[in-house]
C-alpha cells in the first residue's frame, strides 16, 4: 500500500506482533514535523493513558497520577507503550504487524501479570 | 536540535482557519504515502465530505445528498506550530484545486 | 471526531428531553382514587387466579408442595401490599372497603392453603381452592361495580 | 456446498434456536399472552424480521471482511465515537447477563424450592466454568441441543388447538382494549428481547472463531432466516401457551411464580419439570452468550488477544471480563432483585439503546470499500433505514413506558 489514509488504514488498527499474536491498537500516533519536508511518523502510541489524552487531557493527567502511585512496578510501562515506525513491519487492510515478540513488550505486562497471578492460580490450569 | 512533535490524534477533529482568519473546516482525514522506511503526510483533507469519503459512505447520494470534494490542503500549506489552532499559510480561495 | 461528540451531547440533550417529556406524561396520567383502586385490583385478582390454579395443580400431583409454598408466600407478600395501599386509598368508602374485605379473605385463604399443602391434607387444599375461586367471583362482581372506567 | 458447511448450516441453525429463546423472550412473551392474549403478536413478527436482517448482516460483514463487529467499529469510527455506544452497550449486557443468571435461580427455585438468591454464586460458578473450560465448539453444540427443550412451548401450543383466527388477527397491529401503558410497554419490551444487541456480536465475533470466509454468506444467510425464525416460533409458542392457559383464568405476570405453571394444563406430570428445565437451559444458553458477547467487545476495542478457542493463559484478560461480569452480576441476584421486574425493565432498555447498536452498523454495511460486492443492497437498507426510523422512537417511548407502564 502506498497511499493510505491515516484515519481510516492506520489510527485504531489492530497491532499484532510477529507471530500475529494480537497486542493492541494503535491508540495514537506521533508526529515530526521537519522545517521544508513533509511530516513523518515518528511512533505508534499504545495504552490507556493514550486512550485517556483523547477523550480530555485532564482524564490523561489523573490517569498518569494515579499510576505512578499505585501501578504495580511488573506493569508500570503498559499505560503507555511508545514504539518507533520502523518496527512497523506492514500495514495491510487487516491490522499493523510489528517486528517484536508481543510477550517482551510492556504492552503485553497486564496480561503477563494476570496470567502469573491469576490465572495460573486457578484450580484445573496445569502451570 | 529537538524535534518537534504532534499527536496525530488530537489533529482530527480540529478547525483549521486560513490566513485572513476564516474558517475553513475541521480536520478529518489525512493522506500519507510510504517512503522509503518513513511513513509522511502528503494532504490534510477537510469539511463534511472528507469525513463520508473515510467512513466510504455513498449511498447518501441516493437520498439526494450532494456529493463534494473534500477540501484538499498539501502538507506545506499547513501551520502546525500550534497544533490546538491548525492554520493555512495561505487563503482558502489560493488552495491547488 | 469532535463531530461525533457534538453528536453526543445532543444526544444527551434529547435524552433530557425524552425525561422531561415521561415526568409529564406520569404527571397528565393522575388517577381517581377509584381508578388506582381498579388498577390495584387487577393485580388482586391475578394472584388469587394464581393461587387457585397453584391449589389445583397440586391436587393434581402437577406442581410440588414446595412449589405452592413459595407461590403462597409470594402472594401473601403482593397481597399484603396491596391491603396496605387499599388502606390508604382516598376512595369512597362503600367502594374500598368490600374491596379491602375480599383482600383479607384472600390472604387467609392463601395462608390455609400453604398450610394445607405443607400438612399434605387434601380436603383442605380442596376447600380453600373453592374458596379462592368464589373469591375470584366476588372480585369481578365487585369491578362490575365500579362500571367501566 | 461441502460437507463442512453442512454441518455448519445445521448446526448454525440450532444454535440459533437454542441461542435464541433466553429470559427475556420467555417474560415478555407470557406477560405478553397472559394479558393481550394474542393482541401482540405482531410485535414478535416484526422484532422477529428485523433480527433476521440484523444478524444476517453481521454474519455476513464477519464472513467478508474477517472482522467482528465491535472490531471494525472501532476502526471504522475511532475511540472516542465508539466510546460511548460501548460503555451504553456493556451496561445493558451487564442487565441481561443479571437477567438470564436471574432465570437459571428461578428455575432452580422451582426444582427444589430454595430461595433464588441462594442459587445465584453457584449458578455464577457454573456458567463461568462452562466458559473457561470449554472451547466455542463445545459451548455451541452443548447448549444449543439442549436448548431444543424449549421446543415444549411449540409442543403445548399446538396440542391447545388455539383459535386460528384470533391469532391471524394478532398479526397486525392493533389498539389496545384495555391499560395502553402497559400495551405499549410489552410491545416495546418483546421488540428489545427479539432485537437484543448481544447477538450480533455474539454472533459476528463466534463467525470469526469459526474463520468463515466469503464463501459462507449463503451458510450464513440460511441460518439467519431459519435459525432466528425457529426461534421466534418458540415465542410465538410461549405466547399461544399464555394466552391460553394463563388469561381465561384471569392470572397475569407479575412474577415468575405466575408463568410457572403454564406447561401444566398440555402436560399434567411433565409439565412443571419441563418449564424449569426450558428456562434454565435457555437462560444458561443465553447468559454464555451474553458473557462472551461482553469480553467479545472488550478485548475488541482494546486489541487485547481474544478468542473462546485459546487457552485462558492466552488471553488472560479475555477472560478475566467474562468471570468479572459473571461474578458481579450475579451481585444483584444474590441481594434480592426480582428476577421478573430486572427481566422485563432490561428489555425495554434494550429497545432505548438500540440506535447505539444500529446507526454504526448501518454506516459500516454500506462502506463499500471493505465489503465491495457484499455491502448492502437496497432490500437490505431499507429494512435497515425502518429499524433506524422504529429504534430513535422506541429510544424515545420507552423510557416513559417503563416508568408508567412497567409494574
Amino acid at each position: 500500500m502506498k497511499t493510505m489514509d491515516l484515519v481510516r488504514d492506520v489510527l485504531d488498527k489492530q497491532v499484532v506482533d510477529r507471530d500475529e499474536t494480537k497486542m493492541g491498537r494503535v491508540d495514537g500516533l506521533l508526529l515530526e514535523i521537519r522545517p521544508g519536508q513533509p511530516p513523518r511518523i515518528e511512533a505508534i502510541d499504545m495504552g490507556f493513558v493514550v486512550l485517556a489524552r483523547r477523550i480530555h487531557p485532564r482524564l490523561e493527567a489523573w490517569l498518569e497520577r494515579l499510576r505512578r502511585r499505585f501501578g504495580v512496578s511488573s506493569i508500570r510501562k503498559t499505560a503507555r507503550y511508545r514504539v518507533p515506525w520502523s518496527a512497523v513491519k506492514d500495514v495491510n487492510p487487516f491490522c499493523v504487524q510489528l517486528d517484536v515478540a508481543a510477550l517482551d513488550t510492556p504492552a503485553f505486562d497486564w496480561e503477563r501479570w494476570l496470567r502469573d497471578h491469576v490465572v495460573a492460580h486457578v484450580p484445573g490450569v496445569d502451570s | 536540535m529537538k524535534k518537534t512533535l504532534v499527536h496525530f490524534e488530537l489533529l482530527l477533529g480540529r478547525e483549521v482557519h486560513d490566513s485572513a482568519g476564516k474558517r475553513v473546516g475541521r480536520i478529518l482525514s489525512v493522506t500519507a504515502e510510504r517512503e522509503g522506511g518513513d511513513c509522511v503526510i502528503r494532504e490534510y483533507l477537510l469539511g463534511p465530505a472528507a469525513l463520508l469519503r473515510r467512513l466510504g459512505i455513498t449511498t447518501l447520494r441516493l437520498v439526494g445528498f450532494k456529493h463534494r470534494e473534500p477540501l484538499r490542503v498539501p502538507w506545506d500549506q499547513l501551520d502546525l506550530s500550534d497544533p490546538k489552532k491548525p492554520c493555512l499559510r495561505c487563503r482558502a480561495d489560493e488552495l491547488p484545486k | 471526531m469532535r463531530n461525533f461528540f457534538s453528536l453526543q451531547s445532543s444526544a444527551a440533550r434529547g435524552c433530557g428531553a425524552i425525561l422531561v417529556f415521561a415526568a409529564v406524561l406520569a404527571a397528565c396520567q393522575h388517577k381517581s382514587p377509584e381508578q388506582e383502586l381498579l388498577d390495584k385490583a387487577d393485580a388482586v385478582g391475578s394472584w388469587i387466579a394464581t393461587l387457585q390454579m397453584a391449589g389445583e395443580k397440586w391436587l393434581a400431583n402437577s406442581v410440588p408442595t414446595s412449589f405452592v409454598k413459595s407461590t403462597c408466600k409470594e402472594a401473601g407478600r403482593d397481597l399484603d401490599q396491596a391491603a396496605g395501599e387499599a388502606a390508604k386509598s382516598q376512595a369512597r368508602p362503600e367502594v374500598r372497603d368490600p374491596l379491602r374485605q375480599l383482600i383479607s379473605q384472600a390472604q387467609a385463604a392463601g395462608a390455609s392453603l400453604r398450610r394445607a399443602a405443607a400438612a399434605n391434607d387434601r380436603p383442605g387444599a380442596a376447600r380453600e381452592a373453592g374458596r379462592l375461586s368464589a373469591l375470584g367471583r366476588q372480585l369481578e362482581v365487585w369491578k362490575q361495580g365500579l362500571g367501566p372506567p | 456446498m461441502n460437507m463442512k458447511k453442512a454441518t455448519q448450516l445445521a448446526l448454525g441453525i440450532v444454535t440459533a434456536v437454542g441461542g435464541f429463546f433466553d429470559a427475556g423472550n420467555l417474560a415478555t412473551s407470557a406477560q405478553a399472552g397472559a394479558s393481550f392474549r394474542f393482541q401482540l403478536v405482531w410485535s414478535l413478527l416484526l422484532g422477529t424480521l428485523l433480527v433476521i436482517f440484523l444478524v444476517e448482516m453481521s454474519g455476513r460483514f464477519a464472513a467478508v471482511t474477517r472482522k467482528a463487529l465491535p472490531d471494525a467499529i472501532r476502526e471504522h469510527f475511532g475511540f472516542t465515537a465508539w466510546l460511548v455506544p460501548f460503555l451504553v452497550l456493556t451496561l445493558v449486557h451487564f442487565l441481561v447477563l443479571a437477567s438470564e443468571i436471574g432465570g437459571i435461580c428461578f428455575a432452580l427455585h422451582l426444582v427444589t424450592g430454595l430461595p433464588p438468591a441462594v442459587w445465584a454464586l453457584p449458578v455464577a460458578v457454573l456458567t463461568w466454568l462452562f466458559l473457561w473450560r470449554s472451547t466455542f465448539g463445545t459451548i455451541e453444540n452443548s447448549t444449543s441441543l439442549l436448548g431444543l427443550l424449549t421446543l415444549a412451548f411449540v409442543v403445548a401450543a399446538v396440542r391447545h388447538h388455539p383459535p386460528t383466527g384470533e391469532l391471524l388477527a394478532g398479526m397486525l397491529p392493533s389498539l389496545p382494549h384495555h391499560d395502553p401503558a402497559k400495551y405499549w410497554f410489552i410491545a416495546v419490551s418483546i421488540l428489545g428481547s427479539v432485537i437484543a444487541p448481544y447477538l450480533f456480536y455474539f454472533y459476528s465475533s463466534g463467525a470469526v472463531e469459526d474463520e468463515w470466509d466469503p464463501s459462507y454468506v449463503n451458510v450464513n444467510r440460511g441460518i439467519a432466516f431459519v435459525g432466528m425464525g425457529f426461534g421466534s416460533l418458540i415465542a410465538l409458542g410461549a405466547i399461544v401457551v399464555a394466552a391460553v392457559v394463563l388469561a381465561p383464568r384471569g392470572i397475569e405476570v407479575n412474577d415468575y411464580h405466575q408463568a410457572a405453571m403454564m406447561l401444566t394444563d398440555a402436560f399434567p406430570f411433565w409439565g412443571f419439570v419441563l418449564f424449569a428445565a426450558a428456562m434454565a437451559i435457555a437462560c444458561l444458553g443465553a447468559g454464555i452468550e451474553v458473557a462472551l458477547a461482553m469480553a467479545y467487545t472488550t478485548a475488541q476495542t482494546f486489541g487485547w488477544n481474544w478468542g473462546e478457542d485459546l487457552d485462558p493463559r492466552e488471553d488472560a484478560r479475555f477472560c478475566m471480563v467474562y468471570t468479572a461480569a459473571i461474578l458481579v452480576s450475579s451481585l444483584l441476584i444474590l441481594f434480592g432483585i426480582d428476577p421478573l421486574k430486572l427481566t422485563l425493565v432490561t428489555m425495554a432498555i434494550n429497545a432505548a439503546v438500540l440506535p447505539f447498536v444500529a446507526i454504526p452498523f448501518l454506516l459500516i454495511m454500506n462502506d463499500r470499500k471493505l465489503l465491495k460486492e457484499h455491502a448492502n443492497g437496497w432490500i437490505s437498507n431499507s429494512v435497515a433505514a425502518f429499524l433506524l426510523v422504529l429504534a430513535l422512537v422506541l429510544a424515545v417511548v420507552s423510557i416513559p413506558l417503563v416508568i408508567m407502564g412497567g409494574s
